[in-house]
């Protein structure tokens, strides 16, 4: 069969395709919104107009089949409208405020997981892991998988502070948005790569290896046709595996994850943050990585019992201070903590007062 | 082996290091005693018996102090020499 | 259902209330073997604890340098089905809207090409088809672009541009993050298709301070809406939250970083000019108070993920820029921003990564920015800075 | 004459020696103070005995005759006890209640200026500038007496805010208080220093030459054994010129001074905090340069008018922010004022939330 | 008074209520031709807007590596009085506590020997004789010395401690910063003297966290005096503070930093768990508030000024140390410290600059301090951190 006539550089289709006519009649007229429960919402346009939102966790990797099933859901009670958010969620988009009840039940009934507005746990920003990059230092969909099974009740109903942003990273190159999440994993591995070089010598570009290390620990070794590594320069990134496999950065027994907390996106109250390091390891334990798990539980609690009201994660560590952080959530303080990275000046404590 | 003999290795050293490298204290203690295999202490003793007399100076530069052979003002100054 | 392997392990995950991507592979093995095969050594990572994937090599479509990422298996003998496991990037539609009719047309196709599994969506903000073979490629190209879709980007290219659904269902997008998403992708066509930079470039676009798509974050230029005049205040729906048991005195006024908003008891009243725009307040009492009138956006630039010198957030560049239909003044600025970085940047160096090696001098000379007070959260603090000769002519 | 005895490593005597008996008697047993007047204190221990102090201005240097004359005053009114302060005031300490009054008058009379307690300006931590310094890039005396001229009223009563911490240093050594205090003025070069090769060759030693620069600017020219600089690099400091006085830093229609501030020391309410730039330059004007007096008294004035009690510059201008403090005061923002050194990344301002 | 030069412009300087320098300077004419010739040299300065002074090559006492630095004119010829213009420091006495009869003895040697001006004190905190010559020096030496003043330091050295008055003469003081300077003073005698080290090394000790010598921004090694337990408060004080008319809750409560202390408009109470010590309120309520009873000092290491890599501020290491006579402890703490400094550090490297270099963990593990979250601000933020063997060991 003929394929149809490729174009090229048309870019998207344009959004407004795609727009409900409430939406499009109200564009840029929204006046206020109204959280209904955990997962539903209103938005009241100037003219009086209105619109109403079911959000619902998505795993984000979604087959063609439940794909065509939130489409069949969407005909029935959205006029076939719907949308997905920066956090992955599905959100149906109602104009018939009669249809909103039955989208819920109907989606109830599904075992669609409902929730995610207002201050609660949302969906957990991830990237691909085992299952589909070479980078992989953990898997992220099951971390998510086990996480969220965990925290359902905050997505579904339980209320927080305030919005409790999760991340899971793969691997340092963080495709997310760990580096500024109120609670998030990040993949580690803590070995140097070890050197299959007979192959290096078959597979690989000795200057691409060499130019692929961000830290310079690689250095070429002309005489064998292979190359070095620098055990003190080397900061387990796996780049030069990227470039050149028999590098092997992967360490089943030795890699694992480390979680970090405090960081926050909006410029809301208080700028922007970096998340910080909290707990530096944890072995990978597949398929729940329980104690992973525990530890994300155990400072979502402690934050729960202790932030004010509206309060994201980042300010009340801030507000009660990272050494209370570390007494009140037990987490041990160890050398990892103390950052050795270029901007360690600006992490030190440079001042006589702190509790004990 | 006698403070003396202690004291003409720290000298020649010296000597043979002076415009080349601004010695410390600390670098000429490791020389010689990694070099006589002597124990650290006995050096800076007799590396420091030797600046007390003017054998030695201590001397200043671009922020840093350093050990250098003394100069003849110095030793003029010091009534070492007339 | 039973798979062509035993999956004990994964199996476990589809346990529990959250949606178990397990289950949606498991629902693409109806579709197709690659998903099979994807479950199997999926599996085999989780027994063993390690990835089993190599990098891409070189796979694409005829005259474009990005859309499509190459994976392999490292395993081929032993996941026939992955051996070849590419990914196709498709470019959302701004603020991620669809149609029942268009999600079924993109299932349509990637079904009769590839594994039947999806990411809804990647991280920078496509639409990624998850698996298929380097000779389906051209063949997916040609029937998703007849049909109006077109690649997504990757490699060091302008990366697909993304934003908050802002005026499409927010009441405080400042500026029409949609429509200037949508601008900008069709204006850096040829930027997203044909890698020419010196590595990745990322846009992402949010309707206020709020950033609800953390563009701040997560974009090399970082689009955010905001506002110049003063804040709308309707004091009436002030009342009103206070009689529905709101402590506008803790969670408002307290919580006002620039302590220009009081609360007497009765009604709100800011003090305009100091107050950041900071959107507090507006959120937690979104019926009573509303941004300003005089609407345009902020422009920052750099923020990145920590390989290699620590992550970077974004850095104020420009404090209020105009941003409306046809945003000439807008794209203009971002051309003069790319056009410095790309004269400048090394291979592989980012924009932030530049800037901190540059200095903002030249850049902001180049773009023709003055130095100004919002640029910085505070000035220097070290007395080593540098004059150019024409600074020394200034008396 | 014959010398007497040369003795080594003693030490300092010990101060216990020059303890007036009440301070000897309450040592450590310090209950509280009060403030008298701008310039006179008194402690009170624990025993009700009580100390007065009477603290006068000091230029720091000092001629042998004012230390007598100083001696003299101790001698009538104090048992012969006095102090310094750590900002190189005088202070008398009066043990006898019925001696102080006669003691103000006579200082009063004798023209000595007193003051420098509580919240107002005390001394200027400075150093030697042209008076003994070879690194000088201004007087710091100079500045210092034409500084606290003009400011003399915040010495001797008015009451500021807070406590206000003045500095100068005459170049990027800054051997005194001007990294960390409220405002302060900094001596900088502005040029690459000028090269006398012929001198070069003739005076210094070359690698010593080229080792002084902290920034690695300097390469030896072997050929003409001399050195050169790369422009690119050098950020005048100096350095080079006090190993090798040919090449010559001063350029004295160059030369001038910086104006810092929002530095403290203390932890009370908020971390230490390092001076940022304010102004970056004027030319020198000895000998009492009034532009910087004026800019001076400019910020003090507004810091007065704005701070709330008990803030002190740098808390002040952190919370109404920077952008504000440089409108309030009508200081114009430049190139210069962004930090493009080490520590750029944290200084640049990461958030949508700012002030026009 | 006139002298042998015209000084205009210095003359200038006389004028003005503020004690004057030049006044000092002429004072000293009577005194010696040394500090005529310094008016006419600084005169000279002040006309051509530059300095005179050459670098100081060797000059010293024999058998010390410092305490004199060597200050040359360069124009010997028109200013032959300061040809030489060497400065002698003397180790000034803890807290800079004097009698009159000890000043006359120090004005007495010093009119014999050098120009008659003095700097009381220096920045470090020697007593500074501004001015004499090279064939001078052993005389002044001997005579100082036999009269149980020695000389301070310089160069590469253990620097002169200096400290606050402390116990002396303040109510806050929590360590004893005069005995515990003059016992380090006295310990490091040779370390200060014969300069062995690296680059200098400055101790200053503060009696609590106000910081009156400035510990924090400029010494190697910071002590900070400060407690464990819990504040004492005295009502009835706090309320006569009230009557006096403070506003505690604005001025108190209010600003203390961590909302630790609260005032119902009677009362002071504190969560003294919360407290960090900052000083605030028992700064400004002295009557009311004091120190806790279990003192000890913070040890904090590394500050100095900004060549070559910006200023630092100390950093924390021990957050509480008894420092009680006859301060062993504290004495083998900075020991310990030094001779990792001393074993690691580059020439002209500062121990700040060497913890940048070579990061925490070594020195710590070296001092034998564990980690501790008192030590930072705030953790690290990037993901890139090092492991040892040893770590791997530990499951
Ligand atoms: C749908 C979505 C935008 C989109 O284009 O897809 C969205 C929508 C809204 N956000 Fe958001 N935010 C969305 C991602 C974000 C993000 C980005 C992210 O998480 O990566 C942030 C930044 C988080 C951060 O600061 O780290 C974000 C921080 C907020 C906040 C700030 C909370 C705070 O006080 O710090 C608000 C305001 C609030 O909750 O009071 C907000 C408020 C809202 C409102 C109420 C705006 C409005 O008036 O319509 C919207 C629905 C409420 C809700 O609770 O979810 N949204 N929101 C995104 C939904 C993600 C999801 O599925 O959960
Ligand atoms: C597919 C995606 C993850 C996902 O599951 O969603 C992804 C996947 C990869 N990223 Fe990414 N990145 C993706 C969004 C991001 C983001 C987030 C964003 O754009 O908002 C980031 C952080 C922000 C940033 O740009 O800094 C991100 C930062 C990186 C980096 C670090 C770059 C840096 O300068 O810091 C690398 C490493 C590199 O470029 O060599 C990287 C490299 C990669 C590679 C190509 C692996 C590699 O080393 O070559 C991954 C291919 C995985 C695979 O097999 O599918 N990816 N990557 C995301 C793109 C999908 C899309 O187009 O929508
Ligand atoms: C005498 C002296 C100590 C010495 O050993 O010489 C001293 C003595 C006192 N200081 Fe101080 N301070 C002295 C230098 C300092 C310094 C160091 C410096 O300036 O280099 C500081 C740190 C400044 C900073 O943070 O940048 C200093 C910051 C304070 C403060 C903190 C003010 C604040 O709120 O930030 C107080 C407490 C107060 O004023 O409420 C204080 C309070 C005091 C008290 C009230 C302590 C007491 O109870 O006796 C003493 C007299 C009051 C006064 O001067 O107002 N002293 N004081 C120093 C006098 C210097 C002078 O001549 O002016
Ligand atoms: C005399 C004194 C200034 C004064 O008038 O009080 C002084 C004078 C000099 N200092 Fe200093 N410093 C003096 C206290 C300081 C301080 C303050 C302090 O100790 O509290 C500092 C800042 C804190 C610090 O140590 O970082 C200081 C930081 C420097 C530096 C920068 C060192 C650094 O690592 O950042 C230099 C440059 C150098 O060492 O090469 C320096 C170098 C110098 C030299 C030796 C000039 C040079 O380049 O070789 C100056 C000799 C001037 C002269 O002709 O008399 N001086 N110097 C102070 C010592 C008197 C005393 O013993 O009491
Ligand atoms: S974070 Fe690492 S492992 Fe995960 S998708 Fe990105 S590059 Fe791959
Ligand atoms: S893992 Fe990273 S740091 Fe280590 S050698 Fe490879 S590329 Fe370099
Ligand atoms: S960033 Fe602002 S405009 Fe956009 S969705 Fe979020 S709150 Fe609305
Ligand atoms: S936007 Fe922020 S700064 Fe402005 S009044 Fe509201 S809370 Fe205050
Ligand atoms: S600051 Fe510079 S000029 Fe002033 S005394 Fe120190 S080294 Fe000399
Ligand atoms: S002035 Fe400083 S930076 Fe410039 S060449 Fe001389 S030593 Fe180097
Ligand atoms: S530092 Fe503390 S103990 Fe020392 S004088 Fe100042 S307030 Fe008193
Ligand atoms: S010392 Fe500081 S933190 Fe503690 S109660 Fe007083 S003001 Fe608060």
């Amino acid at each position: 069969m003929a394929l149809p006539q490729r174009q090229t550089d048309i870019g998207p289709p344009k959004f407004d395709k795609f727009l409900p006519p409430v939406i499009k009649e109200n564009y840029g007229q929204w006046k206020y919104h109204e959280e209904l429960s955990g997962g539903t919402m209103v938005h009241v346009a100037e003219s009086g107009a209105k619109i109403w939102t079911v959000r619902c966790a998505s795993p984000r990797l979604l087959s063609t089949e439940t794909i065509r099933e939130i489409s069949d859901l969407a005909d029935e009670f959205c006029g076939g409208y719907l949308r997905f958010t920066t956090r992955h969620n599905v959100e149906f988009l109602v104009s018939d405020e009669s249809r909103l009840q039955p989208l819920v039940d109907k989606l109830t009934t599904m075992k669609y997981m409902i929730g995610g507005i207002g201050d609660r746990v949302s969906n957990i920003v991830h990237t691909q892991g085992w299952v589909h990059c070479h980078s992989a230092c953990t898997d992220a969909s099951g971390l998510v998988k086990a996480i969220m099974d965990d925290l359902a009740d905050y997505f579904t109903h339980k209320v927080l502070p305030n919005k409790v942003r999760l991340a899971v990273a793969c691997c340092v190159n963080m495709c997310g948005a760990v580096h500024c999440s109120d609670i998030a994993v990040v993949a580690v591995h803590r070995k140097v790569p070890k050197i299959d070089h007979a192959n290096v010598t078959k597979m690989c570009e000795i200057p691409t290896t060499v130019g692929s290390c961000p830290t310079s620990a690689i250095r070429p070794n002309p005489k064998d046709k292979t190359i070095t590594i620098n055990e003190e320069k080397c900061m387990y990134c796996g780049n030069c595996f990227t470039v050149c496999p028999p590098i092997d950065i992967h360490d089943p027994e030795e890699d694992g994850v480390a979680i970090v907390v405090g960081g926050k996106v909006g410029s809301l109250r208080t700028d922007p943050k970096f998340s910080k390091l909290a707990i530096p390891f944890f072995y990978n334990e597949p398929p729940r990585w329980p104690k992973v798990v525990d530890a994300i539980r155990n400072i979502l609690e402690t934050y729960e019992k202790h932030a004010k009201k509206h309060e994201r994660v980042g300010e009340w560590v801030e507000r009660i201070g990272w050494e209370r952080f570390f007494s009140l959530t037990g987490i041990e303080f160890t050398f990892q903590h103390i950052d050795d990275f270029t901007f360690m000046r600006d992490t030190m404590r440079t001042s006589a007062a702190f509790k004990y | 082996m006698e403070q003396e003999a202690i004291q003409e290795l720290i000298y020649a050293y010296s000597e043979k290091m002076s415009g080349k490298k601004k010695l410390k204290e600390k670098d000429i203690i490791k020389k010689i005693s990694a070099d006589a295999e002597l124990d650290k202490d006995v050096v800076k003793k007799a590396l420091r018996a030797m600046i007390d007399v003017g054998k030695l100076m201590y001397s200043y530069g671009g922020g840093a102090s350093s050990v250098e052979i003394p100069t003849e003002e110095y030793l003029r100054e010091k009534g070492m020499i007339k | 259902m039973s798979g062509k392997y035993k999956t004990p392990m994964l199996d476990e995950l589809e346990k529990g209330p959250f949606p178990s991507f397990i289950t949606e592979m498991k629902k693409a093995t109806k579709i197709s073997t690659t998903a099979e095969d994807a479950l199997g050594q999926l599996e085999k990572s989780y027994q063993t604890k390690r990835g089993y994937w190599k990098h891409g090599g070189i796979v694409g479509v005829l005259g474009y340098g990005g859309g499509v990422i190459g994976r392999y298996s490292s395993l081929p003998d032993e996941f026939p089905g992955v051996a070849h496991y590419h990914t196709v990037r498709i470019n959302q539609p701004s603020g991620f809207f669809y149609t029942s009719a268009a999600l079924r047309e993109i299932c349509d196709i990637w079904d009769k090409y590839g594994s039947g599994m999806t990411n809804m969506h990647g991280s920078t903000g496509d639409l990624v088809l998850l698996g298929t073979t380097t000779d389906k490629l051209e063949a997916i190209f040609a029937e998703y672009s007849s049909r109006g879709w077109d690649l997504g980007s990757s490699g060091s290219a302008m990366r697909t541009p993304s934003c908050c659904v802002g005026p499409g269902r927010c009441e405080w997008a400042c500026i029409d993050t949609l429509g200037l998403t949508y601008h900008l992708t069709q204006h850096f066509q040829d930027e997203m298709h044909r890698p020419a930079y010196p590595y990745k470039f990322k846009i992402k676009t949010a309707g206020c301070a709020v950033d609800c798509v953390a563009a701040i974050a997560r974009a090399d230029l970082s689009i955010i809406g905001t506002w110049k005049d003063d804040i709308q205040v309707d004091q009436a729906e002030v009342k009103a939250y206070a009689d529905m048991g709101m402590n506008i005195q803790a969670e408002i006024a307290e919580m006002c970083p620039t302590e220009c908003l009081k609360y007497d008891g009765g009604k709100i009243t800011i003090d305009n000019k100091e107050c950041t725009r900071c959107m507090h307040c507006i959120a937690k009492m979104t019926k009573a108070l509303r941004p300003g009138k005089e609407r345009g956006a902020t422009i920052l630039v750099g923020s990145k993920a920590p390989i290699v010198v620590g992550s970077l957030l974004s850095w104020v560049i420009v404090p209020f820029i105009k941003a409306e239909e046809p945003f000439e003044e807008v794209t203009e600025l971002i051309e003069n921003i790319i056009e410095w970085w790309d004269d400048n940047a090394k291979p592989r160096e980012r924009i932030g990564e530049l800037l901190e090696v540059k200095g903002m001098r030249p850049f902001l000379e180049a773009i023709n920015v003055p130095p100004q007070p919002q640029q910085v959260r505070e000035p220097r603090k070290d007395p080593f800075f540098f004059w150019t000769a024409a600074d020394l002519e200034k008396k």
